[in-house]
């Protein structure tokens, strides 16, 4: 198996066959700042704020052309301060607004993660209801783009245990414009991670149908073994398992989309036809949100499990410089590893 | 930008602000609405309100002593600063932001002083008050944790306002307390910063009380005053006698008025000192003797205020006597409701995370129910 | 079952049989107390500082009269601002010194965790090894205590997860003295988890031989099922192998003590005897340390295994206030409940 | 504690600051040594580092523009502010932090530049440099991240001098960069205050360079001067023309004399302004026309410096060949290097993790050498 399968498999993972009229073929940057500019349309409270979002219209250009559409006093600049943002949607919130804030990058949540689980994740609890937090925090998120330090980093995991949010990943461009419209409507705070390597990557997107927003979503049928994945490593395990086709395995791929709450019965349906399941993730391998995908499964599948469940994820250490970026995250060769290890495992 | 100099020089000088008339120079008695000096209905009520906060602050504290709650943060010496400021909230627009210490405040804007009070009985964090209806956020445990809310709220009035800001009688204002010991924290900087840009209409009042548990102000605060701050960030700021109510009401409306009117954030300083221990749990003889709290403390500010009502006329013996009395009564019917008030039902903790529950936490509370409730 | 046993049952956990003359009986406070005395003592380098940390002596008194004994210079209270005393110790051990800086309450790491996560644990990294952080870091942690908001949560599975973090808890006045001399001594950043409720808890303390500091350790032999825990749920799965044991069920309790990096042959070599494990902690059950230390059991004792490993663990809602704390910790009766639906398991 | 007065007014006034002569005025030179004016051998080295720093930044962008780099954040027309600033260190003593934009500063301290652009090679976050050996610490990309590392490393200064502070020539001092954007992060008031407490010997130099990638220091900074903040703290501030070399080196020579000396923090603001764009992929058009940037960025700091010295008869036309040549030798060799160099063998990846590791990062090293290195 060589890495060089990876440069051409992209566009794999976004084609699909039989497409419906409502369908648009556009990135994933695209989509996002098309369910944004709707948002805004939609709901006169929804306002969106950050770090360069206004003028410049993100650094990413997600929120491009949406100062100039819907006015400066909906999508504004703030000073350098991500607490100070977060901090600030707290009271836009507890005013009545929906906000929509913008962390540039993964890494730079951690200063405002004192905000985000201490009040926003609260506040409706601490308030008994009276406070809801209609919060949807945008992060560009995880690995792949040779960037500089803390712009690649995994923070599902941290978000997950923290009760009082929710947290989504979306895999696509039809994923990412539905997942969005839905969880910037929602009346509870949601950690919107966008897998930033993915942004540029084209797929179909059918904005009349996008499918139940909630839950996991099998994006690949199959028998042998069941692939579970979020955000950019979706694309990656799709490309695994047209590989693995080619030697007659069938792999079911899971996107599980939702990384808080968990659709544990999505994982339980497609371990107990499999048998086999491997979890693939970004983020550091210990206490990592593949712990409790793999415990899930296990719990839920145990008398029908072959083989533990594997896992198959970045390393403990700090994210690295570019140079040794693919080694780092989980790449085509070490997935099919982990596969092998599971689908050769043998009762001792 | 500022060129041409090749040295700039340092620091803007910060405009003169007018004093604050205060009691101890001239009690201003006058008939005029909350816009003009104090009348003396309002002198009374003030001085009802603190005797009610000071008895009732008392009370807990044997509350504690006697097992009716786990614990209590004290805000003895305090009352003039959080009555008089509470006393300038308008609790039809304003939205106030407390800390753990702002009984009196409470007390003073009427929030049901039982549904306050539960959260020293350990029975809700935050308080079982309704915030929106009351006005009042739910109590803050996290120092410093919402003086930045304030200023979004703040900037929220702005926008709702859109380019009307002053139509209306002008913007809702937020109010937000900490201490001398939170402004250390990095969240008032950026919340300073904010509003400043933002010009949002949020009033930052600091009781600056001369202690965070056992570190003193001089080891906390660099430059000795958190309102000196306010120039750096092109913010008007008073530092006031937080013992003299009167001030206190005046400088709260001054920045009130300021703010509503689209100017943009104040800072008050209010200079007062904490008489008691932090909390229940806290034993202030380890760091500060009887006699630096003597020196420090100061006069008494309710002391103060009915020696200045006597002198002036505008109350007696027999009110005072009376008030003492309704002071009782109502700490009485407060110690009542606590006492009264049951746990919460387990099943609170799961129905109030979010407004969508999950099915994960569903589960989980099922397992709860037939675990712990045996159902 | 009745909770009430639960209140007479903590002496059960630090008593032992056989003492040898170097041991004492004291609190935990009294021996992190002594600990830090002797680290100060004994390496010139070290500084103690937090909040309330010198002239009070800490608001737990862990910190009494140190700075008396050693001068305000070694032992010192910062300005209020939990980035800024993390920040700081990132500066002070750059100058070579060995920074043992306190977190008054484990709700109040949260502001420091930029510089925790971004910082601290990545300088030796980022550094090439030229900037070691022996930073120990304490944290007064967990639950059970009737406190305010924010002072009893759990933070080991966010600790756990960062890369060039090392994380570790005592679970009685031995432990304590021991791992924190250990903890303090060592050139890597160490998290060292302190639990509140059982700082006032007497111990026998042998401080001539306090055994390997690495690694987990067996609290109570047993051959039926394995309870795996930390902190403050060791003594209270102490108390649980007691009842148990009345029914003649044989419970092994492993104190796993190091969060990161988690002893998985101590796990593995539980477990492979036993069978059958539960594990328990206070954290919330989702993406906590339990998932990793399940999931590390399965991938080692797949074969052996006779049930799934089960979490007996907080719910995943805010820690409650004290009326209801007895209701969210987990109690003698849940974990009862757990380890019988393991010892119940039947396959199919 | 401040009583006795109801109303205690607002701010106390900063003590003026003798002004620092720069090189628009009046070119200082002087046969003294660093303590006085500059001679004018080191007004000419300034000058070729200048000419150094420039060539090496827009050649940079020219490497990433060929795919010799993968990215980089250009200092154009920040020479001056860091040249001048790096200039002033004791690098026997002392101790520097950066941000990603301090090349300027890497260069003039003596770093190795292979070392340093290998951080924009993306071969190890930070850099390959030794930062205990060069004096400068790591690469820091999180914006106001190290801030507080300079006043820790500060404190310990203190700390290790004892009761003899001013021993020795005095204390060494930490000297921190931070940007107009980095200035609204919280840590960089906490760090301040800590500063000031307890009177750290920092010097916080600030370049404010007009931008935060696309937002307008007037829409970041409250107020509009960093340098005034420093009076809330009760420290010393500079506000300098960062683009003239000589005003830049004579006041942060200034600031340290007083921080090494026992006498606390000091904070400069240099005036700049980034004449490129955020990083190489950053485009400026989006947020600021070319009219703007020219009016914003004002004379270019090195031909300023170039004027001066020629106007002086300090250095003539063969010298800055001289300088423009070495310059233009110094970048192909540092290219070379770069282009020489090799990524970081994977090990390093576990290996430089811990100063101890630990099994299971080896397992994880084992089975990572197992599937991707094949052995
Ligand atoms: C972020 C945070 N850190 C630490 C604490 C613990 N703590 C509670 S009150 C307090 C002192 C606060 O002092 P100050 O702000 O002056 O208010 P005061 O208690 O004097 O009213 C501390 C350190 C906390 N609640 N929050
Ligand atoms: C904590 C944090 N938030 C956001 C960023 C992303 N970012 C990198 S540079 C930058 C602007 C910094 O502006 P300034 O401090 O003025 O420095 P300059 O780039 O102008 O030198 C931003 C927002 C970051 N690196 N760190
Ligand atoms: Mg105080
Ligand atoms: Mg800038």
């Amino acid at each position: 198996m060589s890495n060089s399968i990876l440069e051409s498999a992209n566009a794999a993972a976004s084609t699909s066959a039989g497409t419906p009229a409502s369908t648009t073929v556009m990135s994933m940057q695209q989509a996002l700042n098309r369910a944004l500019d709707e948002v805004l349309a939609e709901n006169p409270k929804a306002v969106i704020f950050g770090e360069d979002c206004g003028r410049l219209g993100g650094v990413f250009r997600i929120t491009d052309g949406l100062q100039a559409k819907h006015g400066e006093q909906r999508v504004f600049d703030t000073p350098l301060a991500e607490s100070g943002i977060l901090g600030m949607s707290v009271g836009l919130a507890m005013a009545g607004f929906h906000p929509i804030p913008e962390v540039q990058f993964d890494g730079f949540a951690y200063p405002a993660i004192n905000q985000i689980v201490c009040q926003i994740a609260r506040m409706n609890y601490r308030s008994r209801g009276a406070l809801p937090m209609p919060i949807t925090l945008r992060v560009p998120s995880f690995g792949g783009i040779r960037a500089p330090e803390h712009h690649g980093e995994s923070l599902e995991a941290l978000f997950a245990h923290v009760p009082g949010l929710k947290v989504v990943s979306p895999s696509n461009p039809h994923e990412a414009y539905h997942l969005l419209k839905h969880a910037a409507t929602r009346p509870d705070p949601v950690i919107f991670m966008e897998p930033k390597s993915r942004y540029w990557q084209k797929g179909e997107v059918d904005m009349a149908d996008g499918g139940t927003p909630e839950g996991a979503k099998v994006m690949r049928e199959g028998r042998h073994l069941t692939l579970v994945a979020w955000g950019a490593m979706v694309a990656r395990c799709l490309q695994v398992a047209e590989l693995a086709a080619e030697d007659g395995i069938e792999i079911e791929v899971l996107d599980l989309r939702w990384l808080k709450p968990i659709d544990a019965g999505a994982l339980a349906a497609s371990v107990r036809k499999t048998r086999r399941a491997v979890v693939v993730h970004e983020a550091p391998l210990t206490s990592g949100l593949g712990a409790e995908v793999a415990q899930l499964i296990t719990q839920s599948c145990f008398d029908t499990l072959k083989a533990p469940v594997e896992r198959v994820t970045g390393f403990d250490v700090p994210y690295p410089s570019g140079d040794l970026e693919d080694e780092y995250i989980p790449n085509i060769d070490r997935i099919l590893f982990g596969i092998q290890r599971v689908l050769e495992y043998k009762r001792g | 930008m500022q060129y041409g100099q090749p040295f700039l020089g340092c620091l803007p000088t910060f405009p003169p602000v007018t004093k604050v008339t205060g009691m101890d120079t001239l009690l201003p008695v006058a008939s005029g609405g909350a816009a003009g000096p104090l009348t003396a209905d309002e002198l009374r009520e003030l001085y009802s309100l603190m005797v009610a906060v000071r008895h009732l602050d008392t009370s807990a504290i044997a509350w504690q002593r006697q097992g009716i709650i786990p614990g209590y943060a004290p805000e003895l010496g305090q009352e003039a600063a959080q009555v008089g400021s509470g006393y300038a909230v308008d609790t039809t627009r304003d939205f106030v932001f407390p800390t753990y210490r702002e009984m009196g405040v409470a007390r003073t804007m009427g929030v049901d002083m039982v549904a306050y009070m539960s959260t020293h009985k350990a029975t809700w964090h935050g308080g079982l008050y309704n915030p929106l209806e009351s006005r009042l956020a739910p109590i803050q445990a996290v120092v410093a944790g919402s003086v930045l809310h304030a200023v979004g709220w703040a900037h929220g009035q702005t926008l709702a306002a859109g380019s009307d800001a002053t139509t209306d009688g002008g913007l809702g204002v937020a109010l937000t307390y900490f201490g001398d010991g939170a402004s250390s924290q990095g969240d008032v900087h950026e919340a300073m910063n904010f509003a400043a840009v933002m010009k949002a209409p949020v009033v930052f009042f600091v009781q600056n009380n001369g202690w965070a548990i056992s570190v003193p102000t001089e080891r906390q605060v660099a430059g000795g005053s958190v309102a000196a701050r306010a120039a750096g960030y092109g913010m008007p700021a008073l530092q006031i006698d937080g013992d003299d109510v009167v001030a206190v009401v005046e400088a709260t409306r001054r920045a009130f008025a300021h703010a509503r009117a689209g100017n943009g954030p104040v800072l008050i300083e209010a200079m007062t000192y904490r008489r008691g221990p932090h909390s229940t749990a806290d034993d202030p003889g380890r760091y500060r003797s009887l006699d630096e709290e003597r020196d420090g403390a100061g006069a008494d500010p309710l002391e103060r205020l009915r020696q200045r009502l006597l002198a002036d006329g505008i109350a007696d013996e027999a009110f005072f006597a009376e008030a003492l009395a309704a002071a009782k009564a109502e700490e009485e019917q407060i110690r009542t409701g606590i006492q009264a008030l049951g746990s919460r039902p387990g099943t609170e903790m799961f129905d109030l995370v979010f407004q969508e529950t999950t099915p994960a936490l569903q589960a989980q509370a099922a397992n709860w129910r037939e675990e712990s409730e045996h159902v």
